[in-house]
């Protein structure tokens, strides 16, 4: 009876208002013959204690007490304490999606103040109030340039997007007329002669990630203006810590920007809950997926915000809408918002501006053990690929024996391009110290 | 309170988070970093103390009902208590901070424990082959249909219709019609239940999938759900089960015994997942056997090995593909293995049967002022319908609503589904008493004996008062600086 | 410049406001040979993620992860979630003593549903809002009852008094001509005979502990019945967990019951903050130290909550004041009765069962180890005190070594009496499995 | 927002926390327990739901105004932001949980970090031996009195009395004669500091202590602080720093060298314990070095052995012993160190800097309408009178710190010290904004111009207004039980 209220004595007391007997009586709205005829075959229940002493053994299972040098997409990166605070009030904890305004206007206005700050922070007119993460947000945003482009024949996607993105992107069109074509990429960056070369005027857009996969930083103004010579849109799956120092995708021409917001504040959990982002130009608005928050006035002239352009939604449009999504990631555009507000611009220069300099470091450090070379030539920001002589697999039991954990490795994903699956990634955050750094040579050395 | 945006306690110079120095030999950036990649200066985010930050948002905070502190009927939402041990669990050190590519011999016990879940969701579902992957029920939705596609052109048939009710949640035409599908909407019935004489109209060799909520949107248990199961399979159809409302039937029926080929749960909602001002959800899939290896994965996998469990990430044979990067919402996954784990199957079932008790309750109770169109009892939830209030008083179920959160009740779900004229759609859930129940039940009672404009402008105590929805489709503000520009 | 607001532009404006040029001005009202002339030598400041570190190394040294079977008035009692989630609320943490009545009605409430949560628990009519922990809360008993009986001259404590405690009542009357007087204990209780003895008409009270620090059971009834007799006061030391099942101290005749409610929903944190429980018989309610909050009404006659009788404290009566205590125990008292609150009666009970179910368990296989018995042959609760033949440290280091921590050992007490110095305590709480319990015995036959 | 007491909310047979089965062999409980030991029954607790449980509380909690969601400038209580990374660091895995009689060998972290915090506390003062012992500030006077007593003792002295000024915290006196000394109290100066030629008159061989607090509670720093310590000092004497204020000198001047022999912190005032709702403290004395072997203990004392340091529990060899059971309140000495750590010796010289200039600001913006009799600057607060607007209009202090919490902010302390006339003591502390502060003058000048019968019936929008304390006084109501049988 954990969580429930109502004891036999007031079960009664219900039943004879309602009229019937026993709770049996009123479920005999399921057909007899449909019901289950024995207790669903579960584990027996726990009490907290016990369940705390289950999942600690559990969790004890796993081994997360090597220094983290993990990267792919999902990062290790500094999580201030007020985040979680503030993340778990019960207020927004267990509210839910704010229907009505005036119950919620905390969940509203925090939520207008997260596309304030994606707006910000991306340099775009934009942003809706999130998406179920990366790789998801890479395909909502393909499906919006077709809406917007009116081309749903083909969409061009650079090889240096995550693949685990690009896969879920083939999942989305499988049944549909759209073609995804991939750019290749060469020396780590996408190649864009071959980019200009496939893309054409049926083409909806053109897909890249900055940095990209492999760590490294792509041309993405160029990248840009292929797209927009061909009427297609630019779409750039960001890394947003890089934001610190790197140039806003709305500065360097891109038409639509998506990220996976992991990093703003949202912990590992082993790859969700994250964070979908996706802002763009104003022109888009109607065009877009996701919830919208607006800011508006009440009967009394009061500023107060509402759920605005549901006509888009499936709530409304069924099978007209702009996407299926009815949920939203509310709790991770919450951490992000706080993590956003914590930074500032100085927090952001600082973290990016660490992580570009301690992943510097690594690899010159990295690099001077014999046998190991950075895969490309190619400038990075905060990941790089190592390729290992003899390959990686004995690299990283040794490095996992010493207390540290890299990867993944390249070849884990079927995506990858075939000439570099002998790599391995090598993210390094702000949390990473140089005494960690100087022991993993150390132990690889 | 103050409510003062964001961005205006903004001051140049304040900080909140600092960083450490570098500690290892600094190189210049532009040494690092192609010159036309990096920003001039860095974007324009507010400027502010850790205490503003606090401040600010604590306040905000306080302007949210919520489950924690107040009664939440949200109709269809299942808006059930959260247990606070699921916080601290989820945390625990070893899956909270579990990066999703550690190797399988480092996350054996978070393989373990998602394996067991899908084991867990197997059974409630009586559909045996689970993959935890998708992000949210809608996504949950869209891959099914994915997969029944992938199952169809296997066998060499294109079928490119999806049939629903017209009481189907949004959800189900959106994912249909991104699946590329064809959209068939059966008309209203009369008892509000599925026609299965009208079904049989609609369903063809075209036909790959019926998209059913059972209990229904009016909180009605579709009693012809077996015959409906055999007129798609008659016709080589799949019937999928939408679950948002396993809430009602846990451990009573399950979709596989009744029928259904596939179906989403919505582990936010019926596991507790949280609700987190609007997801994140969860949205695992169950299927059939002959279904499993079009899966969307990876799944988990358990084989023996020198007598040791050991469990794997594994691709199904004719997997659909990913639906999403990494595994899955693993944190809310999480809280639906503590919850189940909690409860044991008497416990799931009891939940379901206070669920469906509770919301009886308040259908009785509130039967007089409120009725409810259709079907003698209901399941977990019903939907009443404000219009004779309406005809007699010119009282509307948005008054009602509005006016209850002066009362300190969350509103219902009103308007929805369209089939009942000024629907009032109300959950209680289990997790409430008879005395919480009794006072909503006197809230209404006192409400609709007020006066018809009294009402029109309710909610009276609120921090703000109906906000014009008009004005913000029409000209939406959708962030601070284009307010600052206006 | 961490937590800081005003910017120097701002600093600048102030001063101009204030009318002087600089905050050294300001700082001038301290005269300048007072002022320290070079900065303070503290250590370097560190950021949130440095401190995490350097903390997380420090917290490393400390070894925590032994099955806990330590007790000596502290103890490793299951804490449910909610307590965090709710005594973590801003609201509750960072408000300060309900001065203002309007603006503290949370706070007030909260500490009059403690005071009537713990005379629910321990069948007298009064409880103050609490005290700093177990030990100072004897004192403060002793002094409330030299107050009552206006016999200032002399206080019984017993030997089975934990011996912390016995040591700060000794401390607290070092300068007082109040006479500590310790009666001894035989076979683990209180001599009652010697009690008999010892116990005169200049007694102010005579204090004992239930169960005792050896962990065995005293005959409470009869120890009332000396005080009463002699017209000194009854003063109870109690487990709060053992009122699960045992009798509660109003029952048995107690004038006044203390603990240290550690128990109920508090961490251990090496000690402190615990929280010090009083609750005795109406008639002494202006007699009692510490902070009362009383029921009242609005000037609309609306029900609510106030600081009760304020002129027996410090803040009014200074010198005359029944203590000269100022800061309570707020957020500890509040983890207490949400503790309270979340086990009822019935949690109560059974948490006390498997207590003493599982220490009985573990001293009946415990001593079934060759040399090991149990001290005293007098029923205990959850806690009880080994002898070890050839003494106890090669045993607890044999239990370390396997993973188990007991004690303390009797002999780091100078308090404790002779005869027992080569005691071990060993406490059992309901937190602790069979499986534990078994490995514990397996690891030390 | 439900506000029924939480006995009203029990119902027989609700549960919410609930215990594992017993997994060892049962006895019966009389067969373990002597029979009269036994209850009957259990305690008459409420019976509530976990969800009951949450819901009351969190509502409750919404009652309340704080540091995280208003300003609240409580004078003498320096109610500043309190940290949230405390919060997380304190809870750390091997110290939260570590217990009281873990083995040196298995503390040497706690040790380590627990005397680097007698470190700093012994540099910030100027005073070197440190015990952090007591459990609070007043605990901390009453060690310190001990101490002194012990001290005196030691060399064949009976000193009886202990000295301090009007001004002083009711602590003083209630420590002192809890410790046995008479008390000897000096009448109030012209301008509000003591008077050394007083002072003086005052003491005798046979005054053991003098007690001030500096800044005293005007605000004010005690100028002839240094003479005020010769006299103590020449007589043989002790001077004692209540260190209620130390967050107007940190890092400026120290106790030590102006002259104090012994002092104790606040720990939960100036280094941001936090308040919660009225504790818990943490009460670190600091002596000077001849007094060391008496401090309270144990102490935690540093030893290098085979070149490495070892930390140990040392009970100093004249102790006056035990103030508490165990080490002292750790996890709020955490929070000191952590915060200590963060600010370093710059970051805490800057929180007194801006305690000051905050606080003068705000006496400067005031003077008109609340002016400040003593003093032409002040350190961190100050404290105001509003004498002139109620000989003027009939506005009290109480009315206007009623009337503030309408505005959102709460009150400042108000008739302490009792030496100023309706007096108002403002400490806005350094973690507030220069906006913040305009905004709370612009409250009070609103106030002001306000009819004083209606700010006699303020606050006008708590939950509450003015409660009866008089008939609380009369016939206190304390428990729940004595409620209903009233």
């Amino acid at each position: 009876m954990a969580y429930l209220y109502n004891t036999p004595e007031q079960q009664q007391q219900m039943l004879d208002v309602i009229g019937v007997e026993s709770i049996d009586q009123l479920l005999t709205q399921v057909p007899k013959e449909l019901q289950l005829d024995r207790p669903l075959d579960l584990p027996a229940p726990m009490t907290e204690l016990a369940l705390e002493q289950h999942v600690g053994k559990l969790a004890a299972k796993n081994n997360v007490d090597r220094v983290c040098f993990l990267g792919g997409g999902a990062y290790d990166h500094y999580i201030p304490s007020v985040i979680d605070e503030l993340a778990s009030r019960g207020e927004y904890y267990t509210a839910y999606t704010p229907y009505q305004a005036e119950a919620s206007q905390g969940t509203l206005q925090a939520f207008f103040e997260y596309q304030s700050l994606i707006c910000a922070l991306t340099g775009f007119d934009v942003s809706n109030a999130s998406l179920y993460e990366g790789g998801t947000a890479v395909s909502e945003a393909a499906f919006m340039a077709m809406r917007v482009t009116r081309r749903h024949g083909k969409v061009l996607i650079s090889e240096g997007v995550h693949p685990e993105y690009r896969h879920v992107l083939e999942t989305y069109v499988r049944n549909l007329e759209t073609e995804v074509v991939t750019i290749p990429t060469v020396n780590g960056t996408t190649d864009l002669a071959k980019a200009k070369e496939l893309i054409d005027d049926q083409t909806a857009c053109l897909i890249f990630q900055q940095p990209n996969f492999f760590g490294c930083v792509e041309d993405g103004e160029e990248l840009c203006k292929i797209a927009k010579e061909h009427g297609a849109l630019s779409v750039v799956s960001f890394d947003p810590i890089s934001l610190g120092v790197m140039k806003r995708p709305a500065d360097y021409g891109a038409d639509v920007a998506v990220a996976e917001g992991q990093s703003l504040g949202v912990p590992l959990q082993y790859g969700g809950p994250y964070l979908g982002i996706l802002a763009c130009r104003n022109d888009y608005v109607r065009k877009m997926p996701g919830r919208l928050i607006s800011m508006t006035t009440d009967r009394n002239g009061k500023q107060c915000y509402v759920l605005g352009l549901q006509t888009r939604e499936q709530h409304i449009r069924r099978d007209k809408a702009t996407s299926n999504i009815c949920t939203n990631q509310g709790l991770l555009a919450l951490r992000a918002t706080f993590y956003l507000s914590l930074m500032g611009p100085e927090g952001m220069r600082e973290a990016a501006e660490l992580c570009c300099q301690k992943a510097h470091y690594a690899a010159d450090q990295l690099t001077k053990i014999d046998g190991v070379d950075l895969m490309f030539e190619t400038p990075f920001f905060k990941e790089f690929t190592l390729r290992v002589e003899g390959g990686a697999e004995k690299f990283l039991k040794r490095a996992a024996a010493a207390g540290f954990d890299l990867g993944p490795e390249l070849s884990q994903f079927p995506q990858a391009p075939t000439s570099v699956q002998d790599g391995v990634l090598v993210a390094v955050t702000e949390s990473r110290t140089k005494e960690e750094i100087d022991a993993l040579v150390a132990a690889l050395a | 309170i103050s409510t003062r945006p964001l961005f205006e306690l903004s001051f140049p110079g304040r900080r909140a988070a600092m960083l450490p120095d570098c500690d290892v030999p600094e190189q210049e950036l532009s040494s690092l970093l192609p010159e036309k990649s990096l920003a001039e200066k860095t974007a324009p985010l507010p400027e502010l103390a850790e205490g503003d930050v606090v401040r600010h948002f604590m306040n905000l905070s306080t302007m949210n009902m919520c489950v924690d502190t107040h009664f939440y009927p949200l109709g269809s939402c299942t808006m059930k208590y959260n247990p606070k041990r699921h916080e601290r669990l989820s945390r625990t050190h070893g899956l909270g901070d579990l990066h999703p590519y550690a190797r399988p011999e480092d996350s054996q016990g978070m393989l373990h424990l998602l394996y067991e879940l899908q084991e867990m969701l197997g059974e409630i579902a009586g559909l045996p082959a689970v993959s935890l992957q998708p992000a949210a029920g809608a996504q949950g939705e869209l891959a099914a249909l994915h997969l029944a596609s992938a199952y169809f052109k296997s066998k060499g048939e294109n079928r490119t219709k999806v049939v629903f009710p017209s009481s189907a949640h949004g959800t189900n035409p959106a994912s249909a019609a991104l699946a590329g599908f064809d959209c068939v909407q059966l008309e209203p019935s009369e008892n509000g239940l599925v026609d299965p004489d009208d079904l049989l109209k609609h369903v063809d060799e075209q036909t790959a999938v019926f998209m059913i909520t059972n209990p229904n949107t009016l909180g009605l248990f579709e009693k012809d759900i077996a015959k409906i199961s055999s007129i798609l399979h008659d016709v080589g159809g799949l019937v999928y089960i939408d679950g948002a409302n396993m809430n009602a039937i846990l451990g009573i029926t399950r979709p596989g015994d009744f029928g259904g080929d596939m179906m989403h749960y919505n582990v936010h909602k019926t596991f507790t997942g949280p609700h987190g001002a609007g997801g994140p959800g969860a949205g695992p899939i169950a299927v059939r056997d002959f279904l499993a290896d079009f899966l969307p994965g990876p799944v988990v996998t358990k084989s023996e090995e020198d007598g040791a469990d050991i469990y794997r990430l594994t691709t199904p044979s004719r997997s659909i593909g990913r639906m999403r990067s990494f595994f899955g919402n693993v944190g809310i996954l999480l809280r639906g293995y503590f919850y189940l784990r909690t409860l044991g199957a008497q416990g799931l079932r009891d939940v379901s049967e206070h669920a469906v008790l509770n919301a009886n309750y308040l259908k009785a109770r509130l039967s007089d002022v409120l009725p409810v169109p259709r079907g003698e009892f209901c399941m977990h939830e019903f939907v009443a319908s404000a219009r004779q209030l309406k005809d007699a008083h010119g009282i509307t179920a948005m008054d009602i609503a509005k006016r209850l959160l002066d009362f300190g009740f969350h509103a219902p779900t009103v308007y929805f589904p369209l089939v009942v004229a000024e629907a009032m759609m109300i959950e209680p859930t289990e997790t409430e008493s008879k005395e919480t129940l009794d006072a909503f039940v006197e809230a209404i009672q006192t409400i609709v004996k007020e006066d018809a404009s009294f009402l029109h402008e309710a909610p009276h105590s609120t921090i703000i008062r109906r906000p014009d929805e008009v004005s913000a489709a029409r000209n939406p503000l959708l962030n601070w600086q284009a307010c600052v520009k206006d």
